[in-house]
């Protein structure tokens, strides 16, 4: 008897959450998602040692290879939250990278060098300084959808354009030279394992986890995406939630950007970050974020990073035909996704 | 139509929209020789990124007056709107991916035969059997189809017996690096890598270093980078090859196109013989001034 | 504070909205501004909270010229404003809503939920509402919502509370509570502007009295002084009935009729019947579950057991397209979340309904529309400019008589009404009535839900009392009076044993 | 003084139509951009005949190389009038492709010509079959999205990655060729203009036109993206209307593909539509289209179409050195939508 109790006490529990908590429901479909991982990884009880160190390295890979994108999703989903959408984040990448790169480079046109700094210092600054240029991209996509009062698809999909243009045009033909050490700011390694990137995005998250439910800011950019009318009618300041969190995103991408110079030591100018607005965007949507603004989270945000980048690593352990690779992550997509507590229509 | 005879010639070059490295080091020399040839023509240079853009460029281009076009897609099926480009008595030079029509001249290097070279390259380094993974991407057509017929053409003909596996990547280093990371943690061995382009040769080699393995021994590479030509000595345990399809070609793409309207005589193809670069021969082919 | 607005004037395009108009209002006194649909009164208090900008006059507080360019700015010189239509934050929780714009926080500058979830549970204890600060404002009910929102303007230390039609969608009890709390204010020296089209509210709660006719003021002075029949007759400018309508008449057949009823908590067991020629009266208080029933009924909710006939045929309503085609019409409440779509014009919003009936191979039937539209805007005497202006330039009692008229236009045989006279002015309120009894006379069955017992005492011929998803008791002719309504409502049982029919 | 007044009377009419109609300010962009490019093919005023032959074939190639994405961008901005967005039209376009030339391909394995059936009447049943296949694949998304309650943007993307990869999967090395005959339906010379494709795609255009003012399906199409639940409430069908605007969509993109593969005669499974979402995307947004849907009209989309067609035609003619070009398109398009009336903020 009892024992039957406790079993529905389980089930109330489990439906309960399932039909009240979004986030649930993404991480129920995340812990299948990693089952079938596991699985695929071969499990072999005789050598559980050495299969599990296999596991731990997997799973270091798979978070160190999207910490860059985990970045940039967060910025995204905020964005989307405030009912805009950023597509720059892929060019607004490159043109940190080689902002960030012709600071640091050891060549002859260095611009840290030849001013005479080197070393700790030399990185100090222009990791700092890469931040501010990624703010200042971001910013100007929010002063022209706020002040400009263009739609902000139209907006980003400009300064797409225009950002990673502009660079390819002043850096062809050059290839800066990264200094060693600056490399280890991705590849610092902790026992034997490269978990860095990891770690800043994890921190990263935390303190906007802590933004987005705990600041008057993270707050209003509910209010803000919700019913931008009324939050104008509250006294919220609803242009300027808007300028900053694109602002904020495109810090995040500048983050993104160190951890990519520092982990490859160089940049392709062409091809870096491209389709990354894409990805960012399905992992807010994935996790829970609706398009239309007004509903998300920075937890769920990270759930549908995770639930893309295992989808592709799980392709890849199984060793899909090539060409059928994207047909199944469609599948899984939106396998991943009915999963998930349904959309109330209507 | 052409209005008044001019001084110069009107020259168009249509090439693929920048989606990675190689792709826009050519974009780069075609104009720098565009540049250098400015006091005999005038030039135009249009970047697409499927047919239907570049049958719309070339429109353009009929508009502006181009007497003579470079044609460099990355894909097939440019064969109509040539046609009737040449129709219209346009003299067209065509680099890299072929255009199969009467009457184009043609710059190229060689797709397939990269495919073969490369073939060669790793039964020379590790033998008729082992482990080979290889990296083809879906998303480039028909350039990473021929390069990968190429080389399992010639592994049968050379009769080996590899233990092939197949996965799908990007010709960037970001997607070298991540899918090859998956694919060290599903094999435990692994014995070559055929990569068809140094971009991706670049991640895969950084994932390698990662993952500590010492197993792999060949990487090979496409395309001709003095990024990883540099770095082909600092890995004395893995061979680093690339098969060289050098960008700088098309300069003899963009000469060719002036010869004609000059007419010179020409030959129609011009097929230029793939390179093999590795750490014995890198040297040769460093260039401090190259963009790519 | 004194609040003094001299001689504005504002235009919309051709129409005049307010002409050199003067008002009002001061600490401690709750001063009313009546007057009927489109008169003018929430565009005059738009001014004032900054929300439009005036064409011409000048704001003065305790003497002092100001300018209000934006809504924060008229919140941050003390004056709080509950709009017309809610202005809430769905995807936020009740306690979060009351402090938008002005969010407490802690020390280290870092939002203090805590305080905020408390503070809002004290105001909501004292005002004896039941509900969890916890809750998103998106699964409220619009009524919930609406007292939700006039508790957070009593919370902001405002010295002036602008309140524009804040009671609704409230029962009397709401009502009743609302007012004590203003009542304290009031002595706390906080002066109140109130905008509502019971004059019952006016005449039990106002100090003083402003009628807009047209844009311009037409009588002023003190309510102690006047009746609501000389209120009544300076908005409109004649004559109101306030007679009774009850009526004579044989009811037909029966048209609608359900059987045990059940979805989860919303409602349980329920069965009644509506017949041809009957106005049929539902209500209860907040949360008493009739919404849901009648949108289950209509096919937009769920049902999980029970059945429903229609003219004697058990049916089943799979959505609201099929419950239109079976000749079932539904008035929702709330018009701005459920009634309006604001992307389209006037015209569309009165025409959306029929278009499916009356076109013609899927072209719609442009004459045919117009026609009757034009009918309704005579009979409803809508106030507007041109049919192909936005929605949004009506004002709001004139919207719901948009929304009104595209179910009218459809001329459903059962036609359930959710609260048809919300916002609309006494005047415009008997034409509805009017129109109400002409359908029954037609043989239509109609059913009216609403939270005002006057309104159903007054029109319905039988009503349904709920009470938390059941039905408490039904009530008729005599037996139907404000007092005994109310005791069912609470959940007293019925005196007589009339059970649900 | 009359003439004051005509001048006054010409002032006020320009002022009303372009803070009323904002249609009228996109027409203006339009028209200053269409001034630009004039100006750029080398005004002549000696040899004015053969400057405007230039200028009308300008036109024509414009128009003909814009026929495809203009049908799409039509479908495009249906949907998002609905408060939807489909990313799989360019998947759509490459699955409708090689569907059509499998049909009617002149080699071994072509399907038609297998079943004894050849010349027009093979072509009018490939067209039939194309068209519905393309309805279908449209009409997919639109029951995931309604049935199965997952949102559109995540629908889209999963279709488009699984269309295009199982087509490439099934084309795979195969060359369909496609008959002569076929090239007629986007190459038959009126004079000696060939601008078939412009006549379908004005054709299709009137229709949808008259479709979204003058049908019940086109109005409800606004009624639901606007506010859903108003007009759930109000009868509307809401899962049909939604539904429907994506398998229109699918018969837009089949529209595209035939027009495509009979001008270029093959069609590349890579490449072939990719990017053109956002493309169509772009020109319903610049066209006035809300991205929160129940805003957009027809002729908006098509001078949205006409706008980026006319700026990179622009770009073309002017010859900007290729690196910076698409910085320079980022900048028109900013400027162009700058010219239109300011979106109402708040
Ligand atoms: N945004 C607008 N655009 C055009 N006209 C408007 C707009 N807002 C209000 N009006 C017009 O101004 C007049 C006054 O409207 P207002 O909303 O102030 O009326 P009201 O007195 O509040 O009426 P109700 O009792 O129905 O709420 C109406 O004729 C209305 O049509
Ligand atoms: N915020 C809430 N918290 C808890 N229960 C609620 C809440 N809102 C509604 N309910 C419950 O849901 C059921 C239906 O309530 P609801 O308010 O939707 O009915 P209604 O017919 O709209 O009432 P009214 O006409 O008074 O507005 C009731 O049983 C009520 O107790
Ligand atoms: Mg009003
Ligand atoms: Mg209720």
């Amino acid at each position: 008897m009892q024992d039957k109790d406790r079993e529905k006490g389980f089930k109330d529990w489990f439906l309960d959450n399932w039909t009240n908590k979004p986030i649930f429901s993404t991480g129920i479909a995340l812990v299948v998602m990693i089952i079938l991982q596991t699985w695929s990884l071969g499990f072999d009880y005789d050598s559980l040692g050495s299969w599990f160190l296999t596991w731990i390295n997997n799973w270091i890979n798979i978070l160190r290879n999207n910490a860059g994108v985990g970045l940039i999703a967060l910025g995204m989903s905020f964005v989307i939250m405030s009912a805009g959408i950023d597509l720059s984040v892929g060019s607004t990448l490159v043109a940190v990278g080689a902002s960030l790169m012709m600071l640091i480079d050891r060549g002859p046109n260095g611009i840290l060098i030849n001013l005479g700094i080197e070393g700790i210092p030399a990185i100090f600054i222009a990791v700092i300084l890469s931040l501010a240029i990624g703010y200042f991209l971001g910013n100007l996509n929010g002063l022209l959808i706020t002040r400009g009062g263009i739609p902000p698809f139209v907006v980003t999909l400009a300064t797409m354009k225009f950002y990673r243009s502009v660079t390819q045009h002043f850096m062809q033909g050059y290839n800066p030279r990264v200094p060693m050490q600056f490399l280890g700011i991705s590849n610092f390694q902790i026992g034997s394992f490269r978990v860095m990137p990891v770690i800043y995005w994890l921190l990263i998250a935390g303190v906007l986890y802590f933004v987005s439910k705990r600041t008057t800011f993270g707050r209003q950019i509910i209010a803000v995406g919700s019913n931008e009318r009324s939050a104008n009618l509250s006294g919220v300041n609803v242009k300027k939630v808007k300028r900053r969190v694109y602002a904020i995103t495109g810090l995040l991408v500048s983050f993104a950007a160190i951890i990519q110079v520092s982990r490859i030591g160089s940049m392709d100018y062409a091809n870096a970050g491209s389709g990354y607005e894409m990805e960012a965007i399905a992992a807010a949507v994935v996790g829970g974020t609706s398009m239309s603004g007004g509903r998300g989270t920075v937890i769920g945000t990270i759930l549908g990073v995770l639930i893309i980048a295992v989808m592709n690593n799980l392709l890849n352990l199984l060793g899909v035909p090539p060409f059928l690779r994207e047909a199944f992550k469609g599948l899984i997509l939106i396998g991943a996704v009915l999963m998930q507590k349904k959309q109330k229509s209507v | 139509g052409s209005v008044s005879a001019q001084d110069k010639y009107k020259i168009g070059v249509l090439a693929p929209a920048v989606t990675h490295g190689w792709v826009a080091a050519v974009a780069y020399h075609a104009e720098a020789r565009c540049e250098e040839l400015s006091d005999q023509i005038e030039y135009r240079i249009q970047t697409s990124s499927n047919a239907a853009e570049m049958t719309s460029q070339l429109d353009d281009l009929k508009t502006w007056g181009a007497e003579a076009i470079v044609a460099f897609p990355q894909w097939t099926g440019m064969e109509v709107p040539i046609r009737m480009a040449i129709e219209d008595g346009i003299e067209v030079v065509n680099f890299d991916i072929k255009i199969d029509v009467d009457g184009v001249y043609r710059v190229a290097g060689d797709n397939y035969d990269m495919g073969v070279e490369g073939a060669h390259y790793i039964t020379d380094k590790i033998g008729k059997e082992g482990t080979v993974v290889i990296l083809e991407v879906p998303t480039a057509g028909s350039v990473s189809e021929l390069r990968k017929a190429g080389f399992l053409d010639t592994l049968e003909e050379i009769g080996a017996d590899f233990d092939l596996h197949t996965y799908a990547t990007k010709f960037t280093r970001e997607a070298g690096l991540s899918d090859m990371s998956d694919i060290l943690i599903r094999h435990d061995q692994i014995d070559a890598v055929y990569s068809m382009d140094d971009e991706t040769s670049i991640g895969v080699v950084k994932a390698i270093e990662e993952a500590g393995r010492e197993d792999i021994k060949v990487v090979t590479g496409g395309g001709g980078m003095q990024e990883y030509f540099e770095m082909m000595p600092e890995y004395q345990n893995i061979w680093l090859e690339s098969a060289l399809y050098s960008p700088a070609m098309v300069k003899d793409a963009v000469d060719m196109a002036l010869d004609i309207l000059k007419g010179k005589d020409v030959p129609q193809e011009k097929i230029i013989p793939t390179t093999i670069v590795d750490r014995t021969n890198y040297e040769k082919f460093l260039d401090p001034d190259s963009p790519y | 504070m004194k609040i003094e607005m001299k001689n504005i004037s504002r235009a919309f395009g051709a129409i005049q909205a307010l002409k050199d108009v003067d008002f009002s209002v001061q600490g401690g006194e709750v001063c009313a501004l009546i007057g009927e649909n489109g008169a003018g009164k929430s565009t005059l208090m738009n001014i004032l909270g900054g929300v439009l900008p005036a064409d011409q006059g000048e704001i003065l507080i305790d003497g002092e010229k100001v300018e209000f360019n934006s809504p924060a700015e008229s919140l941050n010189s003390g004056i709080a404003f509950i709009h017309q239509e809610l202005n809430l934050i769905n995807d936020l929780p009740i306690y979060e809503n009351m402090f938008i714009g002005r969010e407490l926080k802690n020390k280290r500058g870092f939002l203090d939920l805590e305080k905020m979830e408390s503070k809002t549970r004290e105001v909501f204890e004292k005002m004896q509402i039941k509900l969890d600060p916890k809750t998103m404002v998106r699964d409220l009910d619009t009524s919930y919502k609406q007292i939700v929102e006039i508790s957070r303007a009593i919370m902001m230390d405002a010295s002036i509370i602008i309140m524009d039609e804040p009671t609704t969608s409230l029962t009397d009890q709401e009502i009743e509570r609302v007012f004590s709390m203003m009542e304290t204010l009031k002595k706390h020296d906080v002066g109140i502007v109130f905008i509502s089209h019971k004059l019952s509210e006016v005449m039990e709660f106002c100090d003083r009295y402003t009628v807009l006719r047209n844009g311009e003021t037409v009588a002023e002075g003190l309510v102690e002084e006047v009746t609501v029949d000389q209120l009544a007759y300076s908005m409109v400018g004649h004559e109101v009935r306030t007679e009774s309508l009850q009526r004579e008449t044989e009811f037909g057949e029966e048209v609608l009729r359900v059987e045990n009823l059940t979805f989860e908590n919303n409602f349980k067991d329920i069965s009644f019947s509506a017949h041809k020629g009957e106005i049929l009266g539902v209500t209860g208080l907040l949360g008493d579950g009739r919404r849901e029933l009648f949108e289950a009924i209509f096919g937009s909710g769920q049902i999980e057991s029970g059945e429903i006939y229609l003219k004697g045929e058990k049916i089943r309503v799979r959505n609201t397209t099929d419950a239109l085609q079976k000749g079932i019409g539904y008035l929702p409440r709330d018009r701005k979340e459920n009634g309006i779509i604001k992307d389209m014009n006037i015209f569309e919003n009165a025409s959306i309904v029929t278009w499916p009936i009356f076109d013609n191979w899927g072209v719609i039937d442009l004459e045919r529309q117009e026609k009757e539209f034009e009918q309704q805007v005579k009979d409803l005497q809508i106030k507007m400019d041109q049919k192909n202006d936005p929605i949004n330039s009506l004002s709001g009692g004139n919207q719901q008589k948009i929304v009104l008229a595209k179910w009218l236009i459809a001329s459903p045989e059962l036609f359930i009404l959710d609260n048809p006279t919300q916002g609309v002015d006494v005047g415009a309120k008997e034409d509805i009535y009017d129109i109400i009894l002409e359908l029954a006379a037609e043989d239509i069955a109609v059913i009216i839900l609403s939270s005002e017992a006057k309104e159903i005492i007054r029109i319905c011929d039988r009503s349904l009392v709920m009470y938390h998803g059941i039905i408490q008791g039904e009530l008729k002719g005599d037996s139907m009076t404000e007092h005994e309504i109310m005791r069912l409502a609470t959940g007293a049982q019925t005196n007589s044993r009339q059970e649900g029919s």
